[in-house]
């Protein structure tokens, strides 16, 4: 299963980015293969539609769950109807590796 | 037609007070003139008159509409699109539009090649009329919670305009950008209403540099003066900007237009130096004929 | 905490009430989102230390080299923005909305969009904290977007010097600048006064605010101008579940503060106003 | 064969009251038994009559088959007629459906999660597999 969590840079150490549209980086992470990949987020500046962009983005490469700080309500509805879990942590100093490896624990 | 718009730069500084004095001074000496409101955020210069709702015109964009059994999925429309308001996902075929993001702008139809676009109308806002003896006098835009821009709610309300009437008076959105931009482009000259304070200086160098930058003819007026310092005065002077009315501060006047009552409907000095006000901006600037 | 102060219409005091905020809260970070007006750098005169370009959008120009005049543009744009002058194509800054259609379907691509690189942000410091702060260039579009770039940039800064209370000074209106203000923050505080016209901007307020279901206070001020319709202002607060957080009388010394670059708490914390500014914060951040 | 498990039902929004009582002087207390308007009747009627959608728009809105939409809309237009004619009192409530808004916080991770597959309930958090979790409105 893939999940793909939002991050403030491009290493395992980087933390979790509160922002979902305007995240700087997407981590695609496969549950089972153990394979991370960090995508730069191109629509970090956009001027409109951040979110609908980024969920393109994720759900193209047909990830489950998505996990980020928040996500807007045109983001919500979006997943939703794409029956993408989403997970919110309201821990914004949490790392990347941390979330990997809490999606590991069983 | 002769048309005047009444702007500041900051909000609150007596902007539809000198609007709303200066159209029901015209109407009273018997000169034809109409108000439109063109704050389309917060419109509120009808509510100060009993006049007859005689129209309303609904003010729409045209939204992409996505024929599934026609769609392709090549995401061209996806790609033509530069407010991210259509979502594809090809493998998946899973197309959306996001219409609150939607500029109206057409491109996508224009994209696609299979006819699977077509376009309706979504409500941006709506151009009331109100009518005393079957002639327009008040024109309100109001746009719609939530939509992105009020310019096109704007326009529609300034093409309402009789071209036939002597004077048209638009009240113009507060600020620099776009819709006070788009408000103040159709007027033959601006009146800039400010207040003797900080902000209020702040806010007229920014209007008055916007409206230099775009060539058209201003005049200020100080609302509230005696309330602050001299900065604004000094400022106008130096400017050599004709400094048209000076409105002093008071307690009467503010808890008159509080109760949603003109003030020159009981001061006729007050509307009479209006009327002369207006009528030598016509004579200084009536040839300057409007184009856009 | 992120609290915002909106007002459905300008010149209600707002950003008078704000900088009172600001001096109550002790260390903050102050953003000004009333971008189109951005006074507030006026009452505390910060030391910017940081400029950032913001790019508002992009604007289509043509090059006439190529162009033929063909018209197509003209033909395909929504917007009004493109007209014919004596054989020539013109391209109106002011009604372009930078969609790109035009330099899309040019056959002989001649025009190109270049960005709205006008507007600035700054950030710098300020006798009560840190301060944020985007001024957007005359006739720009998308001030949502620097508001939501402004808000950023202050939640940046809370997080780097470790202050929690961010206030926000947010534009005039109910439009998408507002909506970027107030989505997400925790208290939304709707400044009124007592005219007809406040009344019905602020109805309009409170509409958009419900949409987000944050806790909003009503503050009305100068409500000795007309007493009794500052009453209604209350009436129509109670009958539809808005806590008025507390009535200001007119003063001329918040105009006196403001000529010497304070706040009415820092002018004279001991006036009525400063007074009942305290109780008023007091109730919002409780 | 077993019968085929029944779709749960997606409703945007919960409905604002539990029911609806009748007044009137004929009124007979007594012997009027009161209708049962499932929630799923309620947000049929509330999107096709109150947002004013059509049965595939609708269907979509609540994730069925548009004739689904269609036998759960007849029957409520049927309960509501008989609740109208007969004055009968309408108890909104019961129904197999889920909220669209549907969020869980888990007790010991805190995080917030919701539940896009629906057609199985949740039985633990997807994040650090706590069977401890509470059902919330929204994140904050």
């Amino acid at each position: 299963m893939k999940v793909a969590i939002t991050s403030t840079g491009n290493t395992p150490e980087s933390e979790l980015d509160q922002r979902f549209g305007r995240c700087e980086c997407f981590v695609i992470y496969d549950t089972e293969t153990n394979s991370i990949e960090f995508i730069p987020n191109p629509n970090k500046d956009a001027l409109e539609g951040a979110g609908p962009a980024s969920v393109q983005i994720v759900a193209s490469r047909g990830v489950e769950k998505v996990i980020s700080g928040e996500f807007g309500i045109k983001v919500k509805s979006l997943f939703d109807s794409l029956k993408i879990q989403m997970i919110v942590i309201k821990e914004p100093e949490k790392k990347i590796i941390e979330i990997i490896d809490m999606l590991n624990k069983q | 037609m002769f048309r005047i718009a009444v702007a500041s730069g900051k909000g609150g500084t007596g902007k539809t007070f000198v609007a709303v004095n200066i159209f029901q001074s015209l109407i009273k000496s018997g000169l034809d003139a109409v108000l439109v409101d063109c704050d389309a955020e917060a419109p509120n210069a009808a509510a100060f008159f009993t006049k007859k709702l005689t129209g309303t015109i609904a003010v729409t964009q045209l939204v992409p509409v996505i024929d599934e059994s026609k769609c392709v999925y090549c995401a061209k429309c996806h790609e033509y699109c530069n407010y991210n308001s259509i979502f594809i996902l090809p493998p998946v075929k899973i197309i959306k539009v996001i219409v609150d993001l939607c500029h109206g702008c057409g491109a996508c139809s224009v994209a696609c090649n299979y006819g699977a676009i077509s376009e309706k109308p979504d409500s941006l806002g709506t151009v009331s009329l109100f009518s005393e003896k079957d002639r327009v006098s008040i024109i309100e835009s109001r746009m719609d919670i939530g939509v992105m821009s009020a310019v096109p709610v704007i326009k529609a309300a300034i093409k309402q305009i009789d071209p036939g009437t002597g004077i048209a008076i638009l009240d113009s959105p507060p600020g620099t950008s776009c819709p006070f931009i788009e408000t103040v482009a159709t007027a033959d000259f601006v009146i800039l209403v400010t207040e003797p304070t900080p902000f209020g200086l702040s806010d007229l160098r920014q209007s008055v540099e916007t409206l230099r930058s775009i060539d058209k003819p201003s005049g200020v007026i100080i609302n509230r003066a005696g309330l602050g310092n001299n900065a604004v005065r000094d400022y106008v002077d130096r400017q050599e900007i004709p400094l048209l009315m000076e409105i002093p501060f008071s307690k009467k006047t503010a808890e008159i237009y509080s109760e949603g009552k003109i003030l020159a409907g009981t001061d006729p000095a007050f509307a009479g130096s209006l009327v002369s006000m207006v009528q030598n901006i016509i004579k200084d600037h009536g040839n300057s004929s409007y184009k856009r | 905490m992120e609290i915002a102060v909106i007002s459905g219409k300008g010149g209600t005091g707002k950003t008078s009430i704000t900088a009172s905020f600001a001096t109550l809260g002790g260390d903050v970070v102050l953003a000004d989102c009333d971008v189109d007006a951005a006074n507030m750098y006026l009452l505390f005169n910060p030391v910017h230390d940081e400029e950032s370009v913001f790019v508002s959008g992009h604007k289509a120009v043509i090059d006439y080299d190529l162009c033929t005049s063909c018209a197509l543009c003209m033909n395909y744009c929504r917007f009004d923005a493109i007209s014919e002058d004596r054989g020539r194509i013109v391209i109106s800054e002011i009604s372009c909305d930078g969609c790109f259609l035009c330099s899309r379907i040019c056959p002989e691509k001649a025009i190109t969009m270049v960005p709205d690189d006008k507007s600035r942000m700054y950030s710098g410091s300020f006798r009560k904290g840190r301060m944020v702060y985007g001024r957007l260039a005359p006739g720009e579009e998308n001030s949502g977007k620097l508001v939501n770039a402004v808000r950023e940039k202050a939640k940046q800064t809370a997080a780097q010097y470790g202050l929690e209370t961010i206030i926000i000074d947010g534009p005039p209106g109910i439009g998408c600048p507002v909506i970027s203000t107030i989505s997400g923050v925790d208290r939304v505080v709707i400044v009124t006064e007592a005219t007809r016209s406040a009344l019905s901007d602020m109805e309009r307020a409170v509409e958009v605010v419900r949409k987000f279901s944050i806790p909003a206070f009503v503050i009305i001020n100068k409500f000795d101008l007309n007493e009794s319709m500052s009453k209604e202002i209350e009436e129509w607060c109670a009958g539809n579940n808005v806590v008025v957080a507390g009535r200001l009388p007119f003063d001329r010394q918040i105009t006196e503060a403001m000529i010497e670059s304070k706040s009415i708490n820092e002018y004279n914390p001991e006036s009525e106003t400063g007074k009942k500014l305290r109780v008023i914060w007091n109730k919002i951040v409780s | 064969m077993a019968p085929r498990p029944c779709r749960l039902r997606k409703v945007s929004k919960p409905p604002l009251i539990s029911g609806l009582k009748p007044y009137g002087d004929k009124l007979k207390k007594e012997n009027v038994s009161s209708i049962f308007l499932f929630i799923e009747e309620y947000e049929a009627i509330r999107l096709c009559d109150h947002e004013i959608m059509n049965h595939k728009q609708a269907a979509n809105m609540m994730d069925v088959s548009r004739p689904t939409l269609t036998r759960i809309y007849t029957a409520a237009r049927r309960k509501i007629a008989d609740a109208l004619v007969n004055g009968r009192q309408i108890i909104i409530e019961g129904g197999k459906i889920y909220f669209d808004s549907e969020w869980y916080q888990c007790s010991n991770c805190c995080c917030y999660f919701n539940n896009p597959g629906k057609m199985d309930g949740i039985k633990e958090c997807p994040l650090c597999r706590s069977s401890e979790f509470t059902n919330v409105q929204q994140p904050e």
